[in-house]
């Protein structure tokens, strides 16, 4: 099968400009797809073609299905990028740009149908042998069942949401008195965001560490995973910083997940590039969702095995077999991502605006992802992400002083970013030892807030 | 014109908040230049007030959206009181409703609010663009049958 | 419009928070022209005329280099009319001969040209290094036996 | 021995910006020494401490001894990093740094002292074993001598200065006639621009490739390749574009080029970084010279192995055993490096000036190695290199292809630069193929130009 000619990216911000920059690399033309509010983003400028498709708002324009559709038509897109957020796990998009003859880059939309489900997607992974955290095989009809449920494995449990994920739509309960309520609250909620009120039940783990299997798919029945990253460095479930590999995952854990992760995704027709999420908790770790898009933090990924992940996207979509075998995934040394949000770094308030001076790091073990330049005006309407900052380095100790001293350089001016939290948590003597959980983070911020 | 430096000072603060790089001014033998040290920075272009453009959803022949309209952003003496109708979406532009129609409107026309200009086909639903204000058409700026995107001017009007 | 003196300094102040480069106003065959001085795009000092530093190859005690002096880059009042003598070579400061010698020159002691100020030990060399300039030494900027670099202030002198 | 806690920058430039990131990285103090024009340097603006050390000219600041040995006096540093250019192959300057109590970051100077007599080193390199190309054994004495030998090895030529080195002050003879005066003009030049009249002869040979092999080796007596660098493409014995590992060598080559490095470096009692150049021409390769310091293109190297060369050199400095041993040392993919010079692109004549814009390209695989910002004014004074970039990929293919994004992501306005003469060479079908050699440049610039 040919390799597309040009490529629709429709998203924006720093992911939009990461998925152009694979397809010059493959020589592949671009159009930037951007609301009236985007139109001197980087990637826009950039891009081979660009289309104003709305107006500030997502809803009327990132998330505007026919205005895309329309783009993809008038400057002749063989496949669209969906990048992630969006309209990227949205499978009736994919169906659409299928329908109008064009290449949805990423899984087909049964599968994201079905991962996205939670309920039903924690049921595939028992099925092929993941193991999961301790809870109720199916959606949880009623009071009585949740109550039972919850006796059964015992509190503290949460409620989530079959249709959320990513953190959104859950909730912890401690005693009997509390579930009632909570299970009625947490159904008419999960029917407001998202329009299905069916809720499972899980047992809640203290103090665990988020670990994440990437894996890579094709078309021809192969499946790869390329290790483990750490994002256990979250703020109200939002990911800070990423490390790869984790500093709590044994050689022998990571073969192990990879493994079981490979096989799930040919179980359930994965194509594409795709995270599986777990908690490690107690030395287990238990499987909790799959992400079926290109993640925020997958740069960490691409420099400890040296693949282009975006590449091996549009490669896949495009009918070609993996680069790269199992046997050939080779990993060298470590890598972290730090996210740099355009936000107050102690209350995190978003900081939009002017940014009159920017000069990022540079030198060996560098790399910097972000659509920020000096006279650029960060709008007010999207999220606050405007770069990502990676670092390669021997070990983690190098990758560590690699990054301190990467973002000592870092000048952004005009608006207050998460640079300041950063070197203050590089700085960390549980960090440094690599001795952190989910709840780090707000017991760092009370402590040194 | 006599120089007061308050009143000058005024104008540079003015003048700080805006992209001009230099003023002369030369009045009865008096000259009052200002240069400025640098362009200012690429600022996005405020977004025009529009009015939602068809969902994906919307059935069939949909109602379409009224067009909006911003003043003029290109320079030129004869467009300094005109208004320009720009697209609410993106899609493939007519001047007519078929190819053997006439089309909505002509050079020199007079629009009225609320009166369809063109259609702007989008994913193979024909929407009527309405016009949202009255007056003169003085020019049309796209091309039949070619692609439109989101704010672009597509006509000019002198209004009434 | 008369220009008023400390009208125009008010005027050069508010300039300064500004980034307007020049200003220029003529008026009834009167001419006010400001131009600021490049808004700090990182001008290399221009290099004040020096000897050159002694080199590691001279022997024993090398006969040192002439002090060079500069305009004093500093603002202040007192200033305005002031020049430095400036380190012609990085080292170390000393006041004096030796700890127990006198200081070659104290407050308010008229200096000449050609006269020595101070000494500025580099490599364990000691450079004794004359003034350039001629006038009463009103400031004397230095700490004894500290480090000194190239083009670095010692003294201001006021000139006679 | 225990690390150092502060090191002296003898240099400026990108150089020294890439050896105050090596001492972050290891958690050293640095002290920028810099002239009057260079005050705004980045590296300056980055150091802990800085020194003013003389005006403009190289000859009172850069190339002061005694000025830089008094800013290291009054900063308490323990040693002192040449970087390239200026000081750093300064045997004399070596020896007063150790005479002062501190440590010259580099081999020993009487090394230094061998191996700058180009005459002593070919010597050497014979003794030791290593191919060098045919030529005079030692200096040529008379007249008489230099056409003798001349006639041996049979014509075309080259006289070279014993003093020289890296493309200064060679002749190339093609006929008994030119040889006499051509002997006389390179002795009086030798003469005059290195203060020793010694001239050796060599065989000229046709569009060789430049070839170097990076080695590293310790005080403890080990010493490890890093394999080889392909510098073929100058202009006037400039480099402009180097990479790691050359289209032109195999696997079998680069081992046994490498280990007659080694071999040699050892038998003269080499320390720290160094490279051995090699002309390649007609499968063969001959031994030119040695540099002993870090070069300017030392990063392709470092992103094919994941070294960093710097700070190893600071390692063995202060008496550290090497980090790895060759059976460590693993080749992975493929570096370009450019050097971004501020010049004229088609006459190539320096534009010093005032950087009004500059964004520097981002993504993976992407390194940018320079001072240069917004608002920075070049001086004047000294060498128009004002950036390298260099990239990483897979393989060729993919290194190639992401220079080319690279370059076109680059931003540097005010001042004219090569970029726009490297996006043609990277867009040229010869080059793209790795089919060039030392003539090359010439070649291309007559064409296109």
């Amino acid at each position: 099968m040919p390799m597309f000619n040009k490529i629709l990216i429709a998203n924006r911000g720093e992911i939009a400009l990461r998925v152009h920059r694979a397809c010059k690399e493959l020589g592949i033309q671009t159009v930037a797809v951007h609301s009236s509010a985007d139109a001197e983003a980087m990637h826009v400028k950039l891009a081979d073609e660009s289309v104003c498709i709305g107006p500030p708002a997502s809803m009327d324009s990132y998330l505007n299905v026919a205005a895309i559709m329309a783009a993809a038509e008038i400057t002749d897109t063989q496949a669209i990028h969906p990048g992630y957020g969006f309209l990227s796990e949205n499978a009736a998009f994919a169906e659409i740009i299928q329908a109008s003859g064009l290449t949805f880059i990423g899984p087909e939309p049964e599968v994201i149908r079905l991962l996205g489900d939670k309920v039903r997607a924690r049921q595939a992974m028992i099925e092929a042998g993941v193991p999961v955290v301790q809870g109720s095989s199916s959606a949880v009809p009623n009071e009585e069942m949740a109550l039972k449920i919850a006796r059964e494995i015992g509190f503290p449990v949460i409620i989530k949401a079959a249709g959320g994920g990513g953190g959104r739509g859950m909730k912890v309960v401690h005693t009997d008195a509390a579930l009632i309520n909570s299970y009625t609250v947490a159904r008419n909620e999960a029917q407001q965001f998202f329009k299905n009120n069916e809720v499972y039940i899980e047992k809640f783990l203290r103090n665990p560490r988020h670990v994440e299997i990437q894996i890579l798919a094709d078309k021809h029945g192969h499946a790869i995973h390329l290790g483990e990253r750490d994002c256990s460095l979250q703020r109200r479930h939002q990911k800070i910083l990423e490390e790869s590999p984790s500093p709590m995952v044994t050689p022998e854990e990571r073969n192990h997940l990879g493994l079981l992760a490979t096989k799930a995704a040919l179980a359930v027709g994965y194509t594409g590039a795709g995270t599986f999420e777990f908690l490690q908790s107690e030395g287990k770790f238990h499987f909790i969702e799959v992400n079926t898009r290109i993640q925020v933090e997958h740069p960490v990924t691409e420099m400890v095995t040296g693949l282009d992940l975006v590449k091996e996207q549009i490669r896949v979509a495009a009918g070609l077999p993996l680069a790269i075998t199992q046997e050939q995934v080779r990993f060298t040394g470590h890598a972290i991502e730090c996210r740099i949000n355009a936000e107050d770094p102690e209350r995190f308030i978003p900081s939009p605006g002017l940014i009159t001076e920017y000069h990022p790091p540079g030198g060996g073990g560098v790399r910097v992802d972000s659509g920020a330049y000096a006279g650029y005006r960060i709008p007010p309407y999207y999220d606050s992400l405007i770069s990502k900052l990676i670092v390669h380095g021997a070990d983690r100790t190098e990758a560590v002083a690699r990054m301190r001293r990467a973002l000592d350089e870092y000048v952004i001016g005009g608006v207050k970013t998460t640079l300041p939290l950063h070197q203050r948590i590089l700085r960390d003597g549980a960090f440094v030892r690599g001795r952190y959980d989910l709840n780090f983070l707000s017991r760092f911020l009370k402590r040194d807030g | 014109m006599a120089f007061d430096l308050r009143e000058i000072r005024q104008f540079i603060r003015f003048l700080s908040d805006t992209d001009v790089a230099e003023v002369e001014i030369k009045e009865d033998g008096r000259t009052l230049r200002i240069t400025r040290a640098q362009p200012a920075p690429p600022v996005a272009a405020p977004a025009p007030f529009v009015a939602r453009p068809a969902q994906y959803a919307v059935p069939a022949v949909a109602l379409p959206p009224p067009a909006s309209f911003v003043p003029s952003s290109s320079a030129g003496e004869t467009r300094e009181t005109t208004l320009a109708i720009t697209a609410p979406m993106v899609g493939t532009f007519y001047k007519a409703a078929s190819p053997e129609s006439a089309p909505f409107v002509k050079l020199g026309d007079m629009v009225k609010k609320g009166q369809v200009v063109c259609i702007i086909e989008a994913m193979k639903l024909m929407n009527e663009i309405e016009s949202e204000v009255s007056g003169r058409v003085v020019s049309i700026i796209k091309e039949n049958a070619t692609p439109v995107e989101y704010g672009e001017e597509m006509f000019l009007v002198e209004p009434s």
